[in-house]
């Protein structure tokens, strides 16, 4: 039981917390937290299994660092939409109905 | 059960409270808060996982940007009172 | 299906979800394929010692220059949104004792990240990471009323915001004329890595700060 | 690109570039649109009458050009196509006459032309098809090129006509694909041949034959209006008389009746489709078609809707010669795939006459147009008598084929068919002719647009084409036995078709 | 010396980003001129890859499982062609729409830019990873197009947009995670000998998340609710690109995957895949024919059409038909899509209403985009003789081959389905226009754009010889 796969374990676990999460919650704010849960879950997943048998792998290690880079570019854009809506609609959910055609 | 295992486990432990946490509270700004400690938690993991370019990134934009993006966000959010779960 | 049972249903497909997941991980065979030894024997024509760096910026260099891509699509994503036009909105000024600090602390990071940049090559560190210092630099700056948000960006500040990203595909347009794209001739990989760094490091801590500036307006005022 | 190859292509080129410039034509450019019509015309009729010369004296003229791997695009002026490919273009120029005179002064004509050159065109595809696929493509085109026309007045009562039209269509065209390609993967892309292609295939395929038989004559059944399918036939009559005379009299329901020609003689093969007798249950179909049209016909007051009615019931006789297993079947079959063109159409020309006139849209309205428009009430005379089938018309040549066709197959209780429509035409058509020429008229007409002046009774673009094709049936009728008449060609056409049957 | 396969992917960043430092609403002719040598460099591709077969391009010289390697076979070939093929005349339509009516819409060509850039990246990409940055490349792009023009509605539909994107790249990322963890690379070329039957349960995982993720981003039935709103409520241009081609990237990647990689696991979800499909094809229709929305029309046909591309899945054999279906649905939709998009927004324009009642009578005055939307209609009908009607004879050939009937009901259902709801569409243009209705002038340019691809995808039907042999010609 190596670190890798305690970290690997863990990611699954906060992979599926952040999926249910994206399902259950509503309010947009703290979706785009369970989007960054999820993402974190994956990347330890992607460098613990990696490295389950012990040695560090720069490869993963480097596909994380840009996943984080990713994530940080999406979380931006969620948030700008986020506080664009607010802002227009005074709203922090998305309803059923705000995008069908007036 | 050799101490770095030990260590290992309640750090993952720690991870999956901190992150439950943030998911679960209604008030988005600890929310946040607990996101953040969560990321700081995360940036031990890489540490731990012999990844330090990862830690000092997690720590940097993961637990720090984002985190700030967040809390500038709830401060936005929060001047036009709303209900909403 | 009432709120309550539908949460229940949901949490237990993610908590299944999550056991299929550690069991299968839990029982994978050894993977055939070992690339830290083909890192490892081709560091050398990679012009840096750190291996997350060789791999981030040579080996795999295409993935960083789209992911650089990326970032700059998000900040574009987040002008087009916001519809930033009227004149940035300047901050509170905080109080004198955390404006003095903010003043000694901002050129300090400055120092940090350049480090980073140049550590890069041999250890830890790297453009991402001195770009997100310098990033925090500016929002410190900021909260402390010292630098005011961005309004719409103006002509020097896109070119500035481009510039690494524009610097890294001339080197790569540069290679492919001369052979296959990213393809570093190793003598001089070394000190092309730095140059694509260097730009990166500059643009990518604005990007970053420009993300939390954009961002921290657009609660101010009308479109 | 060879001579031979390059005809069928001009053929077709020469309706759809004028229909495509027209298209492109603002709508008060009325005289280069017209000189643009009668050019196309004319210009198709001397190609045919090039490919007629050809391929009486033995020459082939065909195209090919692949769509995909495995599935090309044919084009085959043979005897067959160019039945078809005459009547529609000598069709085509009457028409168009006749259109321009109708339509005078009425809105969107550029898009009217368009679309109906574009109608031509798929008709002349259909008829010179090499093979199935070919076929399928233009008979497609043909409906989408057909809706805008029917629809063409632009109120919601022509809007329901043509959701109608295109719902069976659409249908028909449906069912019509999947027996194609069905066919397509037992027996490959085959040409259409003398005799057909399909009795290669071993005895255990029969079962399918018969199944895709079924879906083809089904597919093609909506556009030759048999009786389940026809539904839309006389909702469609909402179209402008120009529409209903050409399309819906000759080119749409002919294309379903062309179809079951090539279906049944050049991919089936007449022997095979006898030997897995599928002849008679179409011989049925067309029976009660042919009956059920005439009774539906004798209660419709409204003139357009009972020629409609006698169109359903006078296309299943070519339907009913094809099955007819014999030459002198087909022979009759064929030679009323034009005589029943001709004749069709002329009354069609004449009701659109009467209304375009006088307003008459009724048959109860028509008492004494007799002696307000003679020549008319001639020409409608003159088909009305072809299509009962008094001799000398062109419509008692291909009954009296028809009759000698059924005798020869073994199928005497056709004769009582082809007996008891005649007796039904007559019962729907001579009351018209009795109120035309018997009853005199004791009021002001509906609505007189066009006063006779200087002894023409309407415009002369109206008056002219019903003449000219009731004087060619009553020619096809006088000089059937010549050399250059439809029922010489159909002779032509029937012996090719026979070459291996011997009586 | 020049390698099309690179410049594919450098050529619209750079002029992305220099459009973006050109400032905001600039950067059209930019784009224009370079997209002229993109499509030059996607046909010379195309030719050498007729001639040659399939070629890699190790990027970096490293060879693939260290570097990453850039893949262009038969399948990416075609793709790519349609790409530039739709982004040329959709950028000459954007510069006369945005200058139509006041630019609405900031930033589009530097956005355009980087979505075209991560759709040629992504038709090109051989590496399970990098796979991933396009898609976030193309989805984020997507996203920013969508909620850029700036109304509360364009901004919830970006956002639902957005999440079903993310939610998507991390089932996908994580498919990756564990496909790395099992065989220790990333790359396709290396993975193909590895991957079989036999694969332990992780790599089942996998290829089911890595399967999940993209139906997300195809919007493939269930997963199709975030695209009527965001493809309904976009500018037209954008709508354009998003439903002919963004989503067409996704379902590229199922096939390439389904066709290399996880072809020995790809069976299982087949027949599930083809009733999707079959049910998308409902479901689109019939949503279609309940929406008095132009754009809604067209998006919910988006929804339906995809439906079609499912329908190979069951089909895929080594005769091939069912992939040369796939290719001919592909890019016939794909033409007439944008053709129907680019005609909405001209009648848009023109009567200055999204419904179909604000049409009657449109067709005098707008009579060259009407025609426009009645030939994508007859592709998309399926009717000869177009680009469409050639897929669906190779949809209902191949089922009929196999003796699978049940598809070929569909086929032919479904066709008969999208001719009810255009025709409701073609219909109402036809009414007399009532006496008060306005109709505001429409550059010529939007006219004849929308028109050129309409022509494109029915002249498609006459010659498809050459695309179904590029097509056939598998990886080097």
């Amino acid at each position: 039981m190596s670190s890798g796969l305690v970290f690997a374990a863990a990611g699954a676990v906060l992979f599926a917390m952040g999926l249910a999460g994206i399902v259950l919650i509503g309010h947009l704010l703290r979706r785009i937290l369970a989007f960054n849960v999820m993402g974190s879950g994956a990347f330890l997943i992607l460098v613990g299994l990696a490295q389950r048998a012990g040695g560090a792998d720069p490869v993963p290690q480097a596909m994380v660092l840009t996943g984080i880079v990713v994530a940080v570019a999406s979380t931006a854009l969620a948030l700008a939409l986020a506080r664009r809506l607010h802002r227009l609609t005074g709203r922090t959910t998305l309803s059923a109905t705000d995008s069908d055609p007036e | 059960m050799s101490a770095s295992l030990a260590f290992d486990l309640l750090l993952a432990a720690a991870l999956l409270w901190s992150a439950w946490r943030a998911l679960a509270t209604p008030d988005i700004f600890r929310a946040v808060v607990l996101f953040i400690v969560f990321g700081l938690l995360l940036t031990l993991a890489w540490a731990r996982l012999a990844a330090p370019d990862i830690a000092l990134a997690e720590a940097a934009i993961g637990a720090g940007l984002t985190g700030a993006l967040l809390l500038d966000a709830v401060g936005a959010l929060g001047s036009r009172k709303d209900g909403a779960p | 299906m009432i709120p309550l049972l539908k949460r229940v249903a949901v949490i237990l497909a993610a908590a299944s979800f999550a056991g299929a997941l550690v069991v299968a991980m839990l029982d994978l065979p050894a993977p055939t394929v070992h690339l830290p030894a083909a890192v490892e024997a081709n560091m050398a024509a990679s012009g840096v010692a750190h291996p997350v760096t060789a791999v981030l910026l040579n080996f795999r260099g295409y993935d960083t220059l789209l992911e650089v891509g990326v970032l700059l699509l998000a900040l574009l994503g987040v002008l087009a949104v916001t519809g930033v036009r009227a004149a940035p909105r300047a901050v509170a000024p905080a109080e004198p004792a955390k404006r003095m600090l903010a003043r000694l602390l901002a050129p300090l990071m400055m120092l940090v990240a350049v480090y980073l940049l140049w550590a890069g090559a041999i250890q830890p560190g790297g453009a991402f990471q001195a770009g997100a210092v310098l990033a925090a630099a500016a929002v410190l700056l900021h909260l402390t009323g010292i630098l005011p948000g961005w309004g719409a960006p103006g002509p020097r500040l896109r070119v500035s915001l481009a510039a690494g990203f524009l610097i890294f595909l001339a080197v790569a347009g540069a290679l492919l004329a001369r052979g296959a794209l990213l393809a570093y001739p190793p003598a001089q990989a070394g000190m092309l890595i730095l140059l694509i760094e260097a730009g990166l490091m500059v643009s990518l801590g604005l990007i970053l700060a420009g993300l939390f500036l954009l961002l921290s307006r657009d609660s101010g005022d009308e479109a | 690109m060879t001579l031979n190859e390059a005809l069928p292509l001009a053929v077709l080129a020469s309706s759809l570039a004028p229909g495509l410039i027209i298209f492109a034509l603002p709508e008060s450019r009325i005289r280069l649109r017209t000189a643009l019509n009668l050019f196309g015309a004319l210009a198709k009729l001397v190609l045919v009458g090039v490919l007629l010369a050809g391929v009486a004296a033995g020459e082939d003229y065909g195209f090919r050009h692949a769509v995909l791997p495995g599935l090309e695009l044919v084009f085959k002026a043979d005897a067959l196509a160019l039945l078809f490919v005459t009547l529609s273009a000598l069709l085509w120029l009457f028409t168009t006459l006749y259109a321009i005179g109708y339509l005078e002064g009425s809105p969107h004509r550029s898009r009217f032309f368009g679309f109906f050159s574009l109608c031509v065109t798929a008709t002349m595809g259909i008829a010179m098809a090499g093979n199935l696929f070919t076929f399928f493509v233009f008979y497609e085109l043909l409906t989408l090129a057909t809706f805008p026309l029917v629809v063409h007045r632009g109120t919601p009562q022509a809007m329901r006509g043509g959701t109608v039209y295109l719902a069976y269509t659409l249908g028909g065209g449906a069912l019509l694909l999947t027996g194609i390609v069905w066919l397509h993967g037992l027996a490959g892309s085959a040409d259409f041949a003398h005799g057909g292609y399909l009795s290669a295939l071993g005895p255990d395929y029969d079962g399918q034959l018969q199944l895709v038989f079924l879906l083809l004559i089904a597919g093609l059944g909506v556009k030759a209006a048999l009786v389940p399918l026809h539904g839309w036939l006389p909702r469609a009559m909402v179209a402008p008389a120009p529409v209903s005379a050409l399309l819906h009299a000759v080119a749409v329901v002919k294309a379903g009746a062309f179809g079951v020609v090539r279906i049944v003689y050049e991919v089936y093969g007449v022997e095979f489709a006898q030997s897995l007798d599928l002849l008679t249950p179409l011989a049925v179909a067309a029976a009660v078609t042919i009956v059920w049209g005439s009774i539906r016909a004798l209660f419709q007051d409204d003139l357009k809707k009972r020629l409609a009615f006698s169109t359903v019931s006078q296309v299943s006789y070519i339907v009913l010669g094809v099955a007819l297993f014999g030459p002198l079947g087909t022979i009759g079959a064929l030679v009323h795939l034009v005589h029943q063109g001709v004749m069709k159409i002329t009354l069609f020309f004449c009701a659109g006459n009467y209304a375009e006139t006088l307003g008459v849209h009724k048959v109860s309205e028509m008492d004494g147009a007799g002696r307000r428009m003679p020549w008319t009430s001639a020409a409608f005379t003159v088909a009305a008598f072809g299509m009962i089938g008094v001799p000398p018309l062109a419509g008692f040549v291909s009954k009296w084929y028809l009759g000698l066709g059924a005798l020869e197959a073994g199928m005497p209780w056709v004769l009582a068919v082809l007996a008891a429509s005649s007796l039904l035409n007559a019962a729907y058509f001579l009351p018209i002719l009795h109120r035309l020429w018997f009853r005199s008229r004791d009021g002001a007409w509906p609505e007189e647009h066009i006063p006779a002046r200087g002894g023409l009774e309407t415009s002369p673009l109206l008056l002219a084409p019903p003449l000219v094709t009731a004087a060619a049936a009553l020619a096809f009728g006088l000089l059937a036995s010549s050399c250059a008449s439809p029922l010489d060609w159909a002779r032509l056409i029937a012996d090719r078709e026979y070459l291996s049957w011997s009586p | 010396m020049t390698d099309p396969v690179a410049w594919l992917i450098l050529l619209p960043l750079v002029w992305a980003t220099g459009a973006f430092v050109l400032g905001p609403g600039r950067g059209a002719r930019l784009a224009i001129g370079a997209l002229l040598v993109q499509c030059a460099l996607a046909l010379q591709l195309a030719v050498e890859v007729l001639a040659y077969g399939g070629r890699t391009h190790p990027v970096g010289g490293w060879g693939a499982p260290l570097g990453i390697d850039l893949a262009a076979d038969g399948l990416s070939a075609v793709m790519l062609l349609l790409a530039q093929a739709l982004a040329l005349p959709l950028a000459v339509y954007a510069r006369a729409y945005f200058a139509e009516n006041a630019p609405t819409v900031r930033y589009f060509w530097p956005l355009a830019g980087f979505l075209l850039a991560g759709i040629n990246a992504l038709f090109l990409a051989a590496d399970l990873f990098n796979l991933y940055v396009t898609l976030e490349l193309v989805g984020l792009a997507a996203v920013g197009l969508v909620a850029a023009g700036g109304t509360a509605r364009q901004v919830a539909a970006a956002l639902r947009y957005l999440f079903a994107a993310l939610a998507g790249s991390l089932l996908y990322l994580l498919g990756v995670a564990l496909i790395y963890g099992a065989y220790g690379t990333v790359s396709l070329e290396t993975l193909a000998p590895l991957v079989d039957a036999r694969a332990p349960a992780a790599v089942w995982i996998a290829g089911g998340l890595m399967l999940a993720g993209l139906m997300l981003k195809t919007a493939i039935f269930p997963f199709h609710y975030w695209l009527p709103p965001a493809h309904g409520g976009a500018p037209a241009p954008v709508s354009a690109l998003l439903s002919a081609l963004v989503v067409k990237a996704s379902f590229y990647l199922i096939l390439r995957l389904s066709l290399d990689v996880f072809a020995p696991l790809a069976a299982a979800a087949a027949t599930v895949l083809g009733l999707l499909g079959a049910a998308a094809i409902v479901w689109g229709s019939w949503q279609a024919l309940r929406t008095d929305h132009i754009k809604m029309l067209v998006a919910w046909s988006t929804v339906a059409q995809l439906g079609y591309l499912f329908l190979v899945f069951p089909l895929l054999a080594p005769d091939g038909l069912a992939l040369q279906a796939g290719g001919m649905q592909a890019i016939a939709h794909g033409l007439a899509k944008a053709a129907m998009f680019a005609a909405a927004g001209v009648l848009m324009l023109a009567t200055g209403r999204d419904t179909l009642v604000g049409l009657a009578g449109v067709a005098g005055r707008v009579p060259l985009t009407l025609f426009a939307f009645g030939l994508a209609g007859v592709t998309l009908m399926g009717l000869p003789p177009s680009g469409g009607f050639l897929a669906k004879w190779l949809l209902i050939e191949a089922a009929l081959t196999h003796g699978q009937w049940g598809w070929v009901a569909v086929v032919i259902g479904g066709g008969l389905l999208a001719a009810a709801y255009v025709f409701r569409v073609l219909r109402q243009a036809f009414l007399l226009a009532p006496a008060d209705s306005r109709f505001h002038p429409v550059p010529r340019s939007m006219e004849w754009t929308a028109f050129v691809l309409a022509a494109a995808s029915v002249l498609l039907g006459l010659r498809g010889v050459e695309l179904m042999a590029l097509l056939a010609r598998g990886a080097a």
